[in-house]
């Protein structure tokens, strides 16, 4: 691995898990958001190094735009200008926490250990034998996993109807 | 340009982490909403990752159909959000807690 | 066989039950008496009947066995129902009939007025019946059912006038203290099937003769049969209900408590003496008992003021009399004591009872006194009755109670501390009962004018059966005459007995020392009693000695403290405390325990989405945890 | 251009699916034309698309089709578990008609959402694939997530969508990383290359494997309610419509417990010891809290709550057990808990004046205001507490037979004790029916819907306790082999 | 199909149940349809148990009047019918008490007759069941339904605290059970590998000799929830809150309840797992012995005839432990006898109880008194009841007491001793309750309205006081029926472990 690759990768992990703890630091949701995308067009960016073009198109357009899109809409929508008030659980979000670092320290632990283990780990990697990605995407997406393809329409299905249904305003008291 | 799969994996796992943190500490659950986001792309990183040093290309049609559902669940989640905020012109998770015992 | 019409003396007793106890309330009361008097006079001539048959046998054979059917059988136990016909049953049977047909007559005059009528006389029968079952039956747990019946009737009679508390309470204390002595009795019987396997008389004594004289076996189930006895013939320790069962009618006092119920220990002891005999110590035990009890209730005798509660004591020192006989080994002589004391002792009862029926119910001597001239065949009778008691020559009583005392002298299991004591009682029963008969019929009349001027004066029906009882009484003791009459009747039961032999001038002797000290003690009665204005003592309760002998020695006392209350503090102790606090504390602890754990587990049910975010990640920790420890084993 | 060759579709695997899904889109259409109350037109309409389904799914019975490169299956197991969901359904539909007073808005939304909710629960019954397992507890969720908040404007029910909404896609994320981890270790998603991968020492001895395979738990433990994963479901249960709590607590169950069955044992049979230990911990601690917190409920629903994560934990019993008598007690205590859970809940209807808080007050003196009612609440009651001869009964005994014959013997007595507890709340509800007087409570009026499903519910609990019918016909023959290697270590 | 060619404990068992289910639809508005109903259903029951004894063939050995059917095959679980002397002894005594039961709460005017109806036939129904099972899971199922009819009736009928009872009866005697339960799967699969096939047919686990490591866990299942229903002291204390609440009519059939726990003991616990048996005996004596005091001195002190009763109860079944576990032929005849005798005694207590406090609105021992000079005839009966129940010599109690205390005395003289000693006690608290009740004087100021045993009453208490009579008289017919069941159990399953026991001591020395 050359000092560029490492470089490059030093300034990704930055560009990435810095917004990632402003989106659960930062104080107003609206600055939240905007870190998010910053953190979802770093994995998009981490797609593409992993030679997973069609997937980072797609993340950047669904996720990065679609859907924080309506997120930021929600947010105007809904306003909240105050932050968040007193945690009335602060021991517990203290307990939280430290459940959380352990569990990345012990994930972390496995997921190396597991990588150690693993056949298939060498790096570099070969390069990938599925040739054009979009194509081999395709391929795979309407043969083997046609099924899930038709059924995830069900679930959009679900919820646009679920989500119109349940954001219809309705008078009180009916 | 690629890196080693245990680079992947540990950006990954801290990217879950840092969603289930953000789960945990906050109470707006627009932002913990967002957190869960975290969470479902550690995932997706996880499984590019793989698919790339297995050299198998569904991982990433997996990962497709993880997005998709993100976003349906977006759909859905925002609008309860709505529903609410409309109900209580609060949408702060620690003061909904109406139901306990 | 021979005595197959016998059980039907068990038969009409039976049916009187039944007539009194369902039909007696629906027909005419009178009825009642009359079935229940005719019941016990059938048995009696079956009970006759019996009697000659069993003279016209040959005297090896007069034990006969008649069986019923089997009652039960359980493996290789099997116990009949069977009547055992021998001189010794004959003769009880005789004098449970004969004395109970003459109460029962009496008591159609003494309850007439009684609204329980039909049930005394129902109570009555079944009595007849249950101790008919009990002197006749063959084996031991028959017996075992004509002990509890008339500790059942026992109870019933004593408690008759259950309105009042200490009739009832009395009664409760009569079944008590004999169920005692059913458990001795049942666990000797116990012992006699685990070790012998049989429980017919006969067979058991026939296999008991192969155990080792005097060894652990025969004297443990000796003793438990003692226990019984004593519980019954209220002997001492056990006496206590006996003076409370006179809480019941007169007449029940004279048939149950004198004359036939009490005396069955004595002759559970005669009836398996060839037990007896084989252990010494328990024979000493019994000597002791009885002569302890009989010197022990003629003392307090001296100091009561209810008539009845000193016949009461009397025929508890009576009964020790005959207690005193069996230990020595005189068998006979018990059962002839106790023959006469079933005569001259319902006569005594019956005529105290004439006197509580003239006086409205009054027991108490202080206010009675001067009965002499309005009642003159009551007094009469009492007299003939007091005489024959005491011991007076030529009187019932002489014959039989010099026997045992002589018995006491000279037998080879007596000595001359038994003889002693008997001689002792001896005089102080003459003093006791003419210390009563002074304070009812002589001197001056106590009765409140309004009780006076309306004497109950009894009516043939009582005044008859007086007079015959007092014939008895003079008369029974001639049945040992000419020649040991009475010893030669029962000598087949008794052959196997080493009966003392005690004739020519040690018998007399014995027989004048004895007069000699009863009427000694009747001169001290006529002292202190006979003027007219008795010792004013009597009636108070002054001095140590007598308040001593008034409390029974405070043995009363005892038994409150030692099992009485102890029993009932230990039941409230459960009822109280230990049940329902500990025992089922425990229960409800773990049922509470429950509860708030659930409270708990209600209190981490916050309502706070975060908290149930934690508890997910906690999970997820302990799992991750675990796939940690499995995951880098290998 | 790459020519992409059509796969193969098995039209009659399918049916099912489709005759849902279509019953569902023409109930939505027809709501946009129909005006007025549409409720009991829609209602029938959704039964009789149930009912056809049901027939298309009987049909499949000894079909044995594997289908769509292996992401479904048309076994045995399935057509009963997509029996059971669908017969959950029609009751469910039934149900959800007799909250009169309480006029369930949008009624077109609310059948359509329940039937896509069917779907999902058909996919799960049906995958044999980690993705399908996902996308069909999705369906499932965000269906159910709605149907949560149909009560509002009422804020328990928008609180109870949140909460579940919120945490449900919280093990949402655990269940994904998880399915990455197994992909990663395996290099597939579907169950049979899982465990053909499992039985090379490398793949089963790789950390990844144990890992992801407790993080997939933790997605399953959240559905199932298991503790520590069961906060959430009082309060839902509470929040949530009283037809839809019933729907979704024996809904849920059903076809969760086959997708778990499944992945357990097609997938990873070679990790039972591993999986046996979690769930055995998940199991015991699920029977003791859920059965320990219900004592000290009030309010009916939560208490129904309660006593359906106890439920689970019985389940889950079987499901560690496994062989056969384990995946028959799994197939039956589902069914016996369809009906007698249903049942309760339907009683709950019944007798609540208010949608959220039913409490014993509400119950008290039934027994003389409504003694049909009462018995059969009785039935229930009798029947969840495991008390011959109903159903419930032989449901534990399958249970606590499957998990003596497997050894567990610890669980088999966990689990008598605290059935011994949950008889506690169960007869507690049964002396606020029998022992009190009424207390002026309204004559309780049942609809036409309300007593099928009541008599439905009762035959069923009797009927099941006495003369048990268990289809397992002609297993498919993977799974069986699996489970009678498993029974047979 | 059997010696009737006619499934009679098949209908023995359903036809209450049935009626009962036809109960449920009759309307309170119709009581006398419903007493029409159940009580020629009682009757007709009754006869049949009676046609059984008559036709019963108690010279052949094993079980008579089987059924077989295959009921659930999938856990090869039998619904398997058949009786022994025993068995028939306890059905026969559960239809009487059942015809009695019914006609007393007939009698009793309290505004739960319907439910009293009902449910005692659903009651009667699983308690003869339980006395006819075969199958292990089959009287499993009749055992816990038993709970139920029980638990609706003290719950609707009961007394004000009649809540809390229930469920502590219905929890307590359940955790038993349950454990039970996981003693007979064990035993199911264990027996089902030495055996080669899968069973729970009772005479067939019998022949799996289990290891007696094995046999004492299993023995210890068993024997907790038999010893729970029985109740063995310490397990008692749901018994008195329970007759103190339940509806007293009921209780006259739920004395058979407790004998089920008993009957448990002899049937399956001891013949199952013989060395475990024998091995636990002296603690069970043991806890049979303090029973008796314990009850004992407990009912001196009770407040009311209730509570009496229900520690008697508890005395009563300290005795009947005893005998069980006395390792002893007699013994275990005495305390089927007593089963027996039990049940009439204390029925008849409990009949008389009702009678009384209709007439005096009162169980409380300190608000009665003098009621003999009132009521002479209920006071007769009483006084038979009683003393039957005091166990004196005559009378029904006395057969069983002695059999089983002269059988245990050879065997385990010390608790025979002490249990002997324990009729004495018995003795002062049923006297003190009988004097509490019917000696004294009404108390000042009460009247009482209602007259003394009227016919209805009288057709009650009747057969209970004959039974009492003749079974203290003539006990041979009991005993011949009862004594091969209980010759074969203890042959096979005291005898020769005992033996065996013996020879691996000696074995190991």
């Amino acid at each position: 691995m050359d000092l560029g690759t490492i470089l490059f990768f030093g300034v990704l992990t930055i560009i990435l898990i810095v917004p990632a703890i402003m989106v659960v630091i930062a104080s107003k949701p609206v600055h939240s958001a905007m870190y998010l995308v910053a953190t979802l067009l770093g994995v998009a960016v981490l797609y593409l190094t992993l030679s997973a073009e069609f997937l980072a198109a797609v993340q950047v357009i669904l996720y990065a735009g679609a859907v924080m899109v309506l997120f930021l809409f929600v947010i105007t929508l809904l306003n909240p200008t105050e932050g968040e008030g007193p945690d009335p659980i602060r021991s517990q979000a203290l307990v939280g926490a430290a459940l959380a670092f352990s569990l990345l320290g012990m994930i972390a632990i496995l997921l190396l250990a597991g990588v150690l283990r693993s056949p298939f780990a060498d790096y570099p990697p070969r390069p990938p034998t599925w040739g054009d990605n979009i194509q081999a995407v395709g391929a795979v997406l309407f043969t083997q996993y046609l099924l899930p393809f038709e059924i995830i329409s069900i679930l959009l299905l679900v919820a646009i109807v679920g989500a119109t249904v349940i954001s219809q305003s309705r008078p009180k008291g009916e | 340009m690629i890196a080693p799969l245990w680079y992947y994996l540990i950006i990954s796992a801290t990217l879950f982490t840092l969603g289930v943190l953000g789960v945990l500490l906050r109470k707006n659950p627009l932002v913990m909403f967002m957190s869960i986001e975290l969470m479902l792309n550690a995932a997706g990183v996880a499984f590019v990752a793989f698919s790339r040093y297995l050299n198998l290309v569904n991982g990433q049609v997996i990962v497709f159909f993880i997005l998709t559902i993100a976003a349906a669940e977006v759909v859905v989640g925002l609008a309860i959000i709505v529903a609410i905020y409309r109900t209580k012109a609060n949408i702060d998770v620690d003061e909904i807690n109406t139901l306990k015992g | 066989m021979l005595f197959d019409y016998l059980w039907l003396a068990l038969l009409f007793p039976a049916l009187g039950f039944l007539y009194c106890a369902i039909l007696g309330d629906v027909f005419p009361r009178r009825w009642a008496g009359y079935v229940g008097t005719l019941a016990v006079g059938l048995s009696l001539v079956v009970a006759s009947a019996g009697l000659v048959t069993l003279s016209g046998l040959p005297e090896q054979s007069q034990a006969q066995s008649s069986v019923l059917y089997t009652w039960i059988a359980s493996g290789k136990l099997a116990i009949p129902f069977g009547l055992l016909v021998d001189p010794l049953s004959i003769t009880m049977t005789l004098i449970v009939t004969g004395v109970g047909f003459v109460i029962h007559v009496y008591s159609t005059g003494y309850m007439a007025d009684d609204p329980g009528y039909a049930r005394f006389f129902a109570y009555m029968n079944l009595f007849i019946l249950a101790m008919l079952t009990l002197v006749l039956a063959d084996n031991f747990v028959m017996l075992l059912i004509g002990w509890g019946g008339v500790g059942l009737c026992s109870y019933l009679l004593i408690a008759f006038w259950f309105e009042r508390p200490e009739a009832a309470a009395a009664g409760v204390k009569a079944f008590v203290v004999n169920a005692i002595g059913d458990v001795g009795l049942m666990l000797a019987i116990f012992l006699l099937i685990a070790q012998l396997g049989e429980i017919e008389y006969l067979k058991a004594f026939k296999a008991a003769a192969g155990l080792p004289a005097g060894g652990t076996v025969i004297t443990w189930i000796t003793l438990l049969i003692l226990v019984g006895a004593v519980a019954k013939s209220a002997q001492l320790p056990l006496y206590v209900w006996l003076p409370d069962a006179m809480a019941g009618p007169a007449p029940v006092s004279a048939l149950i408590h004198a004359a036939t119920m009490v005396a069955a220990g004595v002759y559970l002891i005669a009836r398996t003496h060839p037990l007896f005999e084989m252990a010494p110590t328990t024979m000493l035990v019994v000597a002791i008992i009885g002569a302890v009890t009989a010197l022990f209730a003629a003392t307090i005798g001296t100091v009561k003021t209810n008539i009845k509660r000193v016949l009461a004591y009397s025929t508890i020192s009576q009964l020790g009399y005959m207690m005193l006989a069996l230990g020595v080994g005189a068998f006979s002589a018990s059962i002839f004591h106790l023959a006469t004391h079933a005569f001259f002792k319902a006569l005594l009862f019956l005529a105290a009872g004439g006197v509580i029926h003239a006086l409205a119910g009054e027991e108490e001597m202080a206010k009675m006194g001067g009965l002499r001239l309005r009642l003159p065949v009551v007094y009469w009778t009492f007299l003939v009755g007091a005489l024959a008691l005491s011991g007076f020559p030529l009187f019932s009583g002489f014959f039989s109670k010099d026997e045992i005392i002589a018995a006491a002298f000279f037998s080879e299991r007596g000595g001359w501390l038994l003889g002693l004591i008997a001689l002792l009682t001896s005089a102080l029963t003459g003093y006791y009962i003419f210390r009563a008969f002074f304070l009812a019929f002589h001197g001056r009349s106590r009765t409140p004018d309004e009780v006076a001027g309306h004497l109950h004066l009894p009516g043939l029906t009582m005044l008859i059966p007086l007079v015959v009882l007092a014939g008895f009484s003079l008369i029974a003791g001639y049945i040992q005459f000419p020649v040991a009459g009475f010893e030669s009747f029962l000598q087949p039961t008794f052959a196997q007995a080493h009966q003392p032999e005690i004739g020519g001038i040690n018998y007399w002797l014995i027989a004048a020392i004895s007069a000699t000290a009863s009427i000694a003690g009747i001169g001290l009665a006529y002292w202190r009693c006979g003027q007219e204005q008795p010792a004013p003592a009597e009636f108070s309760a002054e001095g140590w000695l007598r308040r001593l002998l008034l409390n029974d020695y405070y043995i009363e006392h005892l038994y409150r403290w030692v099992i009485v209350w102890p029993v009932f503090w230990l039941g409230s102790l459960v009822s109280t405390i230990v049940d329902p606090i500990i025992v089922d504390g425990v229960v409800r602890g773990v049922g509470g325990y429950t509860r708030i754990g659930s409270r708990a587990l209600g209190v981490f049910q916050t309502g706070y989405l975060r908290t149930y975010a934690v508890a997910i990640l906690a999970g997820v920790v302990v799992i991750i945890a675990y796939a940690l420890r499995i995951g880098l084993q290998r | 251009m790459v020519f992409i060759a059509p796969p193969p579709v098995d039209i009659e695997l399918l049916l099912p699916l489709l005759s849902v899904t279509l019953t569902a889109v023409v109930v939505l259409m027809l709501g946009i034309f129909l005006k007025g109350r549409t409720g009991p037109l829609l209602a029938g309409l959704s039964l009789l698309g149930l009912i056809v389904t049901l027939f298309f799914t009987l049909r499949l019975w000894n079909a044995n089709r594997a289908g769509f490169s292996g992401m479904i299956v048309g076994d045995n197991l399935f057509v009963f578990f997509a029996a059971v969901s669908l017969v959950i359904a029609g009751l469910a539909v039934l149900l959800s008609t007799s909250q009169l007073d309480r006029p369930i808005h949008d009624a077109p939304e609310f059948y359509a959402l329940m039937l896509f909710s069917v779907v999902g629960m058909l996919v799960l019954s049906a995958s044999t694939d980690l993705l399908m397992v996902i996308i069909g507890l999705e369906i499932l969720s965000i269906a159910l997530y709605i149907l949560t908040a149909f009560a509002r404007p009422r804020l328990s029910s928008e609180e109870a969508a949140m909460k579940y909404f919120l945490l449900g896609a919280f093990s949402l994320g655990f269940l994904v990383y998880g399915t990455a981890l197994v992909y990663g270790a395996t290099r597939s998603t579907q169950f049979a290359t899982i465990a053909l991968a499992l039985r090379l020492p490398e793949a089963l001895n790789n950390p990844l494997i144990i890992t992801g395979l407790g993080l997939l738990l933790v997605g399953f433990a959240f559905k199932l309610s298991l503790v520590p994963f069961h906060m959430w479901t009082p309060d839902v249960y509470e929040g949530a419509p009283t037809s839809v709590t019933a729907y979704m607590s024996v809904g849920t169950k059903a076809a969760v417990f086959i997708a778990l069955l499944r992945l357990l044992n097609e997938a990873m049979p070679s990790l039972r010891p591993q999986w046996a230990l979690i769930l055995s911990v998940l199991a015991i601690l699920t029977m003791i809290v859920g059965n320990l917190a219900a004592l000290s409920q009030t309010n009916l629903k939560r208490l129904l709550a309660y006593s359906s994560i106890a439920q689970a934990g019985y389940i889950l019993v079987a499901v560690i057990a496994s062989g056969r008598l384990g995946l028959e007690g799994v197939m039956y205590y589902v069914a016996a808990y369809t009906a007698m859970n249903l049942g309760a809940f339907a009683v709950v209807i019944a007798v609540s004046k208010d949608d959220q808080h039913v409490t014993f007050d509400d119950l008290a003196g039934l027994w003389y205001r409504s003694p049909a009612l009462a018995l059969a609440m009785l039935v229930f009651m009798l029947s969840l507490a495991g008390i011959p001869p109903t159903a419930g009964f032989l449901a534990k005994l399958y249970v606590f037979s499957a998990a003596v014959q497997a050894g567990f013997l610890d669980l088999a007595i966990v689990g008598v004790l605290t059935s011994a507890v949950a008889a506690y709340y169960y007869l507690r509800v049964i002396v606020a029916m029998y022992s009190q007087p009424p207390a002026g409570q309204p004559t309780v009026r049942v609809t036409v819907p309300l007593g099928v499903v009541l008599v439905v519910a009762a035959v069923a609990t009797i009927q099941l306790g006495l003369f048990p019918f268990i289809p397992t016909g002609e297993q498919s023959g993977a799974l069986l082999a699996l489970l009678s290697g498993a029974a047979g270590r | 199909m059997n010696e009737l060619n006619f499934p009679i404990l098949s209908w023995l068992i359903f036809l209450p149940i049935i009626g009962g289910l036809i109960g449920l639809a009759v309307p309170r508005s119709n009581p006398g349809a419903l007493r029409g109903l159940s009580i020629s259903l009682a009757l007709i029951n009754l006869f049949l148990s009676l046609t059984m004894l008559v036709r019963f063939d108690a010279s052949k050995p094993g079980p008579q009047f089987v059924e077989q059917l295959n009921w659930l095959p999938t856990f090869s679980i039998q619904y398997s019918l058949g009786i022994d002397g025993i068995s028939l002894t306890m059905i026969a005594l559960t239809t009487v008490l059942t015809v009695i039961s019914l006609l007393v709460s007939f009698t009793a005017q309290n505004s739960h007759t319907w439910e009293m109806t009902v449910f005692t036939l659903f009651l009667s129904g699983a308690v003869i069941g339980t006395f006819a099972a075969r199958d292990l899971i089959l009287f499993f199922v009749f055992w816990e339904f038993m709970l139920v009819p029980m638990y609706i009736l003290v719950v609707t009928a009961g007394g004000p605290n009649r809540s809390s009872a229930a469920m502590k009866f219905f929890i307590y005697t359940a955790v038993g059970s349950l454990l039970m339960l996981v003693s007979i799967l064990s035993l199911h699969f264990i027996s089902a590998s030495l055996l080669g096939r899968p069973t729970f047919d009772i005479d067939t686990l019998r022949k799996a000799h289990l290891p007696y490591g094995v046999q004492q866990w299993l023995f210890a299942g068993f024997a907790l929830a038999f010893a729970i229903k029985v109740p063995v002291f310490p397990l008692h204390t749901w018994l008195p809150s329970l007759y103190a609440e339940a509806p007293t009519p009921v209780l006259i059939l739920a004395t058979m309840l407790v004998k089920v726990g008993a009957y448990g003991f002899i049937r399956f616990a001891i013949p199952l797992f013989p060395e475990a048996a024998v091995a636990y005996a002296p603690v069970l004596a043991g806890l049979g012995v303090v029973g008796i005091i314990y009850g004992s001195l407990a009912a001196y002190t009770q407040r009311d005839m209730i509570g009496v009763l229900a520690y008697s109860s508890i005395a009563h079944l300290g005795f009947i432990t005893l005998g069980i576990f006395a390792g002893n032929e007699r013994a275990l005849q005495g305390a089927v006898v007593q089963m027996f005798n039990h049940g009439i005694s204390a029925g008849m207590l409990f009949a008389l109880a009702v009678m009384i406090r209709q007439r005096t609105g009162s169980y409380e021992l300190s608000s009665l008194g003098g009621l003999a000079s009132r009521w002479p005839a209920m006071a007769g009966f009483t006084t038979l009841a009683i003393f039957s129940a005091a166990g004196l010599p005559g009378l029904n109690s006395f057969v069983g007491e002695f059999l089983l205390l002269s059988g245990a005395f050879q065997t385990r003289p010390v608790e025979a001793i002490i249990a002997t000693i324990g009729i004495i006690l018995g003795a002062m608290y049923l006297l003190r309750m009988f004097g509490r009740i019917m000696h004294g004087q009404i108390g000042n100021g009460r009247s009482f309205p209602m007259g003394d045993i009227r016919l209805i009453e009288a057709v009650t208490l009747v057969p209970m006081a004959a039974l009492v009579i003749a079974i203290g008289l003539y006990p041979r017919p009991l005993l011949n029926l009862i004594e091969p069941a209980t010759r074969a159990i203890v042959s096979t399953a005291i005898e020769r472990p005992v033996a065996s026991l013996a020879q691996s001591v000696n074995h190991g020395e």
